[in-house]
């Protein structure tokens, strides 16, 4: 087999070196009924050829983005990612190394997690940010976490235009501990109060921005409220491209900001994997989550990188951990180190305008449709429709027109049913005129 | 050359990318657009590549060589994987496409399923949790549900975990509400099955255990183990992460385990990327399945079907909820089917007794020369403790860095904490055996030269490396954990 | 421009270092009516997105192999490459390395190069090769040309089963010559007798093996003729797979063989890059045209690799030279390396084998449809058929089925029309007995 | 670690595939079915992989570093095309199939041909040759048919070439059957207008002239000299291997040019490959354009065809023939009609224009401390000689050698030949001013080390590379050109 080095000879010359009649003797602590007399009742070893074929077959069972023009976001944003991403981070010592834990050996991983927290703390407007988290949600859900650490309270104000999937991962968490959680109503219309439900047991409060209905908000009021009441902020950013046209949460007065990095360079991957960003002010470093890549110097006083502040982290503390995160999303975290360093200042406030261009292009295109009215006005690159009909059928008719159309409101808040003539849409800087020409002539005669 | 951060290249207006210039529009940022500059340095194209090609160089890596890490199971990654992930079908699929759009990838899950739960004999899986860690909270949320849905959440609230266990078992108790109950080890570096049993009680919720554990070793006690946590109403909680030595010739499930997670990117060889992306479905028993988070996958009707939310058919009803958005780690999914297929049921198999085979290999060659604490056959990885290097003025730590020197990672060291200066080396299948040789001399001669005196060339090492050894402790006592512009840094100095 | 890193800054302190006004200034010495005062009448730079757009969409017009089930062989050969040659020929070291003429910094190309060398001479039962040539037929007339050399006689006798595109690449550099160049009829039943042109005029002999249609022969009664003749035996092989079934032509006496290497690790490509193999008789070392890698050790002693021999090479020899050739096919060889290390003794023969039994079932399947005659009776992996009609709209109608159905012979030899009603099939691995079988009914149906 | 070659890691029966057993047919071999061994050695994919990254890591490249090659502008290769070459409507494509199902790739070449046709202001172009070398070949063989057609073959049988010349052109103009006469250069590194003058006479079938020239001058005589070659009836062949000097602001059909071929692995950047592939497209005048050789793309109804043989149109009727099977080098083509497409008729005349900078800037910024042997400006590639070395005992050799040490690429050397111990640096408009700066005061370092004695520095260099000199005369000596098993090579001995 094509992976396994060991031949019958060596097999046999080792187990003389080690002096055990056979393989199955080694194994003999495991209870004898426990071992397998035979293999699993599964496909046995097949060939790159064939493996291939099957799940290449798999893959052609799905209709793709590239393959339709595709306006889907609500939180998970197609980008084109230059070709020198992926070829970089397949590079083997990038791909095929482990956690940086022997940094005389693993300078490589940890100048770019040093360069990429430097990136996130920019982007977001932050002071500090880590080496990454597995995915937004689950930044959002620690940052949730950590501002219960830090304020010692146990309420938990979750803006009901927060994306309903990193609410439900939050409210999961958050049930594992004494908690008074507090989730908003979708407000579709973008005229959600958080002000007022912010008191003296608040631990945080955690707004999305831009929300997962498009709107942006001026956050500086909820911040003024949160840090009068001595609660935290958390901001979490969805589509981090935005970042390069909108005031960052930072300058807003954000504690925390999470954030799905997966629009920089990672892609689509139906889901994952993607990649968690989590920056804070400097003055919580050390209730932060996650790896941190810290700068230091070597024996010879060369400037180096190290993990650092591990004694929050599992490995040393254990039960006293800030998390339980080990393995991040570190492959991915370069890639969006990569992409980000290409497109540098210019090459991301050009994408960042980009999108806004097509998505009000598209925006001017759709609310002028029969049985269309736009509820988002302020947005960057994605926004609301409300139809006269149920979104989710409409979906499914456009999709026979070429089109994926939008995220339907009863795909993201299936048990709710306020939000089922909602649908979202984005538009990226992927999406041509005649795609979104498409999209407007496929709607208004599905709308007919 | 010294390579320098990207941020000490950039020239404002320089990119590295080409965008065409946006159609001029009304725009609607709702009156928040950005103002002042973000700071982000401006590259080209071919500097980029340059400076991640040079930085890559500074790595190790298994493709470089042998990575014989412990517990971290540094295996041999197949491009094929890598080629099919990134097929548009699953690359380019958006996770809120309508689901008429995504059978293959309904499938592709579905499929992966069913090889972990055949070769785990457990009835269930729940797919989503992003890697190891992140599937032991969730075997312990769902262990946690079922006590709740008995009425008795309030009152378990022990999980017992060995000494010797993974510092994420601890972690991950605490982190769900647990109060951590540490078990001793026996003198043959195995869970005291008598200690164990007297501290069951109706208080405890569930046990962590790792099998095969930590030194290295199957634990013997599995099933009394498994028995006794069961008789006082407890859980099972197996940590998988030396599920490479068994697989596909032990199936958890036989051994009266109740959760296991499966780290792909260990024995299912997705690529450690440097730190990640992992991820760690969770095989559970029949009376953990219902709590099991969403996303589910159903097979019904010969087919697979995603279950994003309870349904009306009942599924998901129990479910302690989710974990994280949209459907988990599909990338490492698919290139763990790869691998899995590539291998098939008898290839598993085989790679378990390979790695098994190797690291007794490097028990047996080693023995005369380093010190092993315990006796008898190992499973996938050799343990060594530092006695060997008693009155040499060498630590363990020395001894991993001058392997540094002599082109290898260091393995493991100072873990399990059950053993004094552990050294643990998991070689596993991947290496041949001119490998495994040239490995074992190299180690030969490191403990002779150790025990001949050579301090200096432990104490200094690495010599021959990108860099010497790092001070750590200056890295926490006054983190710098971002670039700062110097102009910046000198103000605030 | 993202490929261009100096700014406009950078251009004007390095003018001032030069002490010139302008970059125009530095094209003084260019007659000024040749400077063009604006730029070319072409399209302006366009980002990776819009290029991507371009290409991808005339990728989209052609029908691809993997597309429709394939039996076209003819000189080029569907073989499936394992993923990781394609990875470890884009690793930047190799990639973008130049020809290794610094010994010291480019042991990784040289290593394989000695590598390649060897596998060719393996391969081929020669006793050295060179680092390769452009592809097989610009081998083959190189092989030609040394023959030449090195007889010093100007008789060619080329076999009409010769791939005729290799054959006119042969006659056209022949013409450069006094040359008495003998071009055989093809004789796609196999039968062709060379011996009795062979005369003490002959330069040499070029035989394929197998041949165009797909024959083997034994080449030994060839060889031996040739040698008494005091001329040389040159022997082009297409498939190199054919290699690990078949006996090698080292061993039935070659003195040249010359290949197409492009089924081990290079790919279909339209036809290039492609990957020329040469191997010879060691006495002929120093009369070979192209690179060859020898090994020899360092100031320390150490085993290593150069270019050498190179006193017979154009940038040493000049007008003197072997040949003119100074870029090869140096990827290509490495990716050739690559997959035959992956192959090994027991994957070539397996390969083989497949190969074969894929075209036996194939010839089986075809032989017994109406309208079909096989001619080829020893073959590896490709045969002839003769058609009850012309073979060009019978394979334009299967196309229509799905099926990419061979060669025909009036693409082959479109000057002459006696092949017309040939039809020049192949089978490899990578077609599944589906595809066999959808061969077999299109082809029935077409005939019918 | 030394790592050994393939063969002395085969362990027979491993492979690094695995291919399903082949169904039992009837052999039908003839006969012929091989009966030793091969001698391939068997090797694991894991070593196989790890082999080639290890090799790897021993070599430089570009995009490691500033590599000043001389005359082979080794400037960036973008990702982008390698991703586009491989697209399966290309990579996966045979080159026999139907015209009909080929279409996109017959407009690609067609494509790429109109550029190369608009950048050199000529009407024809021959894409089929396999390099640069090829497309000399492919010059002269025109100009010699087209001297046969007009029935002067037997009598021109001359051709110039310039001392300075790439050895690839003598031996281009000897292979296709010329004599070749050599022009002397000027003190100040181009043609002597006045000897070529005096060497023009009806055997002259054409001069080959490189422009820029390898001295990294510009012919200012260049209109001169095509209009004498063309008053005696003879050709103007120009080496188009400098064109990335001039390219989108001069054409060479406007300096008299009849053909050029285009590296399109130096200006248009399709990667070297350690040697290879390249492509060598070239550019023809109306004159010798009937003479190329097929296949053809002709536009015609505003689409592209493919003329593999000369049809009913008369298309190909004078064609002097065919230079390889099939169509060229699409793979290539693909490359760099991307590389094209990407810069644009404004970025490519912009990048000629870095080039000439940075050249400019290397030979003003390093003039104090070494030696040029020409006045004024140079194009995209800076000559220096060995004057500056004179009496310190270093040789344009050891200077090279100790730049490896510094950690760059030597530059060309001892080329051109006209120049005493010649040193060309060709930096390309890829390198930032950073790297530029970086590089010169290493340069400087190093010619202030030489002139200050330092000469074992020198000598010995390089120290610091994965080998020491190697013994190049040995390896002629008694070449060993291939592994031989030890057994069977110890028996020859």
């Amino acid at each position: 087999m094509r992976y396994l080095p060991l031949t019958p000879n060596d097999r046999r010359d080792m187990l003389a070196v080690i002096g055990a009649p056979s393989v199955d003797d080694l194994f003999r602590d495991v209870p004898a009924a426990a071992v397998l007399d035979r293999p699993v009742d599964l496909a046995l070893h097949a060939g790159e050829l064939e493996v291939e074929r099957t799940i290449a077959a798999m893959a052609a069972k799905n209709r793709h983005s590239g393959a339709l023009a595709s306006f889907l976001g609500a939180g998970a944003y197609r980008h084109h990612i230059p070709a020198s991403v992926d070829h970089l981070i397949q590079r083997s010592e990038f791909l095929t190394s482990y956690t940086p834990y022997q940094p005389e050996i693993a300078q490589g991983t940890l100048q770019y997690l040093f360069e990429f927290q430097t990136q996130v703390a920019l982007l977001t407007g932050m002071e500090v940010a880590n080496a990454s988290m597995y995915d937004g949600s689950t930044a959002c859900a620690e940052a949730v976490e950590m501002a219960r650490r830090v304020t010692g309270r146990k309420r938990i104000i979750l803006s009901g235009n927060l994306h309903p999937q990193y609410a439900e991962v939050v409210e999961t968490l958050a049930r594992l501990h004494d908690t008074d959680l507090v989730l908003n109503a979708p407000a579709p219309a973008g005229d959600e109060d958080l002000v007022p439900a912010i008191d003296k047991a608040t631990a945080c409060v955690v707004v999305q921005y831009p929300d997962v209905f498009g709107h942006v908000r001026d956050l500086a009021p909820i911040a003024q409220a949160a840090q009068a009441a001595g609660a935290l902020l958390i901001v979490a950013v969805t589509e981090v491209v935005a970042l390069g046209a909108l005031i960052p949460p930072g300058a807003m007065g954000a504690d925390i900001v999470v954030g799905e990095g997966q629009s920089i360079g990672v892609g689509l991957n139906y889901g994952g994997p993607y990649l968690g960003l989590f920056a804070a002010r400097a003055k919580f470093v050390r209730q932060m989550p996650g790896r941190l890549c810290g700068e230091t110097l070597d024996a010879e006083g060369k400037r180096g990188y190290v993990l650092t502040l591990s004694t929050r982290e599992q490995h040393i503390r254990r039960e006293k951990a800030t998390s339980n995160i080990c393995t991040n999303s570190g492959l991915c975290s370069l890639a969006f180190t990569i992409h980000l360093s290409l497109l540098g200042e210019a090459g991301l406030t050009r994408l960042a305008a980009l999108n806004h261009a097509r998505a009000v292009q598209l925006a001017e295109k759709l609310e002028g449709i029969k049985g269309v009215t736009l509820l988002t006005q302020g947005f960057f690159n994605e926004f609301t429709l409300k139809l006269d009909r149920d979104a989710a059928p409409v979906v499914e008719a456009l999709v026979e027109a070429g089109v994926l159309g939008g995220v339907p409101g009863g795909r993201l808040f299936p048990l709710r049913h306020d939000c089922d003539d909602l649908l979202v849409v984005a538009a990226t800087e992927t999406n041509t005129d005649e795609e979104i020409d498409r999209f407007a002539a496929a709607l208004t005669k599905v709308l007919a | 050359h010294e390579e320098g951060l990207i941020f000490e290249q950039g020239q404002a207006g320089r990119t590295g990318v080409d965008l065409p210039l946006p159609p001029a529009v009304r725009s609607r940022l709702g009156g928040l657009a950005r103002k002042g500059e973000i700071g982000l340095p401006g590259l080209s194209e071919p500097q980029v590549v340059r400076h991640f090609v040079r930085l890559s160089r500074r790595n190790y890596a298994i493709d470089m060589g042998l990575y014989p890490l412990g517990s971290c199971t540094m295996k041999h990654n197949p491009r094929l994987n890598e080629k099919l992930a990134r097929l548009p079908g699953f690359g380019d699929l958006h996770p809120m496409a309508p689901l008429s759009t995504t059978q293959g990838a309904v499938e592709l899950i579905g499929t992966l399923a069913h090889w972990l739960k055949t070769l785990t004999g457990m009835p269930a899986v729940a797919m989503s949790p992003k890697a190891g860690a992140h599937g032991e909270l969730c075997g312990l949320m769902a262990i946690r549900a079922a006590h709740e849905a008995a009425g008795e959440g309030a009152t378990r609230k022990r999980v017992l975990v060995p000494e010797s266990a993974h510092g994420t078992n601890p972690a991950t108790a605490a982190y769900c509400g647990f109060n951590v109950d540490a078990i001793p080890a026996t003198e043959d570096g195995r869970v005291d099955l008598g200690a164990l049993k007297a501290k069951l009680g109706p208080d405890v919720a569930a046990i962590m255990l790792t099998n095969p554990n930590t030194c290295g070793l199957f634990e013997r006690d599995i099933r009394e183990i498994a028995e006794a946590i069961h008789s006082v109403g407890a859980y099972f909680y197996c940590d998988g992460a030396n599920f490479n030595a068994i697989v596909g010739r032990v199936r958890p499930g036989d051994l009266g385990v109740d959760a296991m997670h499966i780290n792909l990117h260990k024995t299912f060889s997705t690529p450690h990327g440097g730190g990640g992306p992992g991820s760690g479905p969770v095989v559970l028993s029949a009376a953990l399945a219902p709590f099991a988070p969403l996303p589910w996958i159903v097979e019904r009707d010969g087919g697979f079907e995603l279950v994003e939310e309870p349904n009306e058919r009942g599924d998901g009803a129990q479910s302690f909820g989710r974990m994280t958005a949209f459907h988990g780690q599909m990338g490492m999914y698919v290139r763990a089917l790869a691998y899995m297929m590539s291998h098939g049921a008898d290839g598993l198999a085989q790679a378990a007794a390979d790695a098994v085979l190797a690291a007794n290999y490097i028990l047996a060659s080693l023995g005369d020369v380093m010190t092993a604490p315990f006796e008898g056959p190992c499973m996938h990885e050799a343990l060594f403790d530092d006695r060997f290097l008693k009155d040499t003025g060498v630590t363990t730590l020395d001894f991993a860095k001058a392997m540094i020197d002599e082109g290898y990672h260091p393995m493991t060291m100072y873990f399990p904490l059950v053993v004094h200066g552990a050294m643990l080396i998991e070689p596993t299948e991947s290496e041949s055996k001119e490998s495994l040789d040239e490995f074992i001399a190299v180690m030969r001669r490191l403990a002779q030269a150790a025990k001949a005196g050579e301090v200096d060339r432990f104490a200094g090492a690495p010599f021959y490396a990108p860099r010497r050894r790092l001070d750590e402790t200056a890295a926490a006592r006054k983190p710098v954990l971002r670039w700062t512009p110097p102009a910046v840094a000198k103000a605030a100095e």
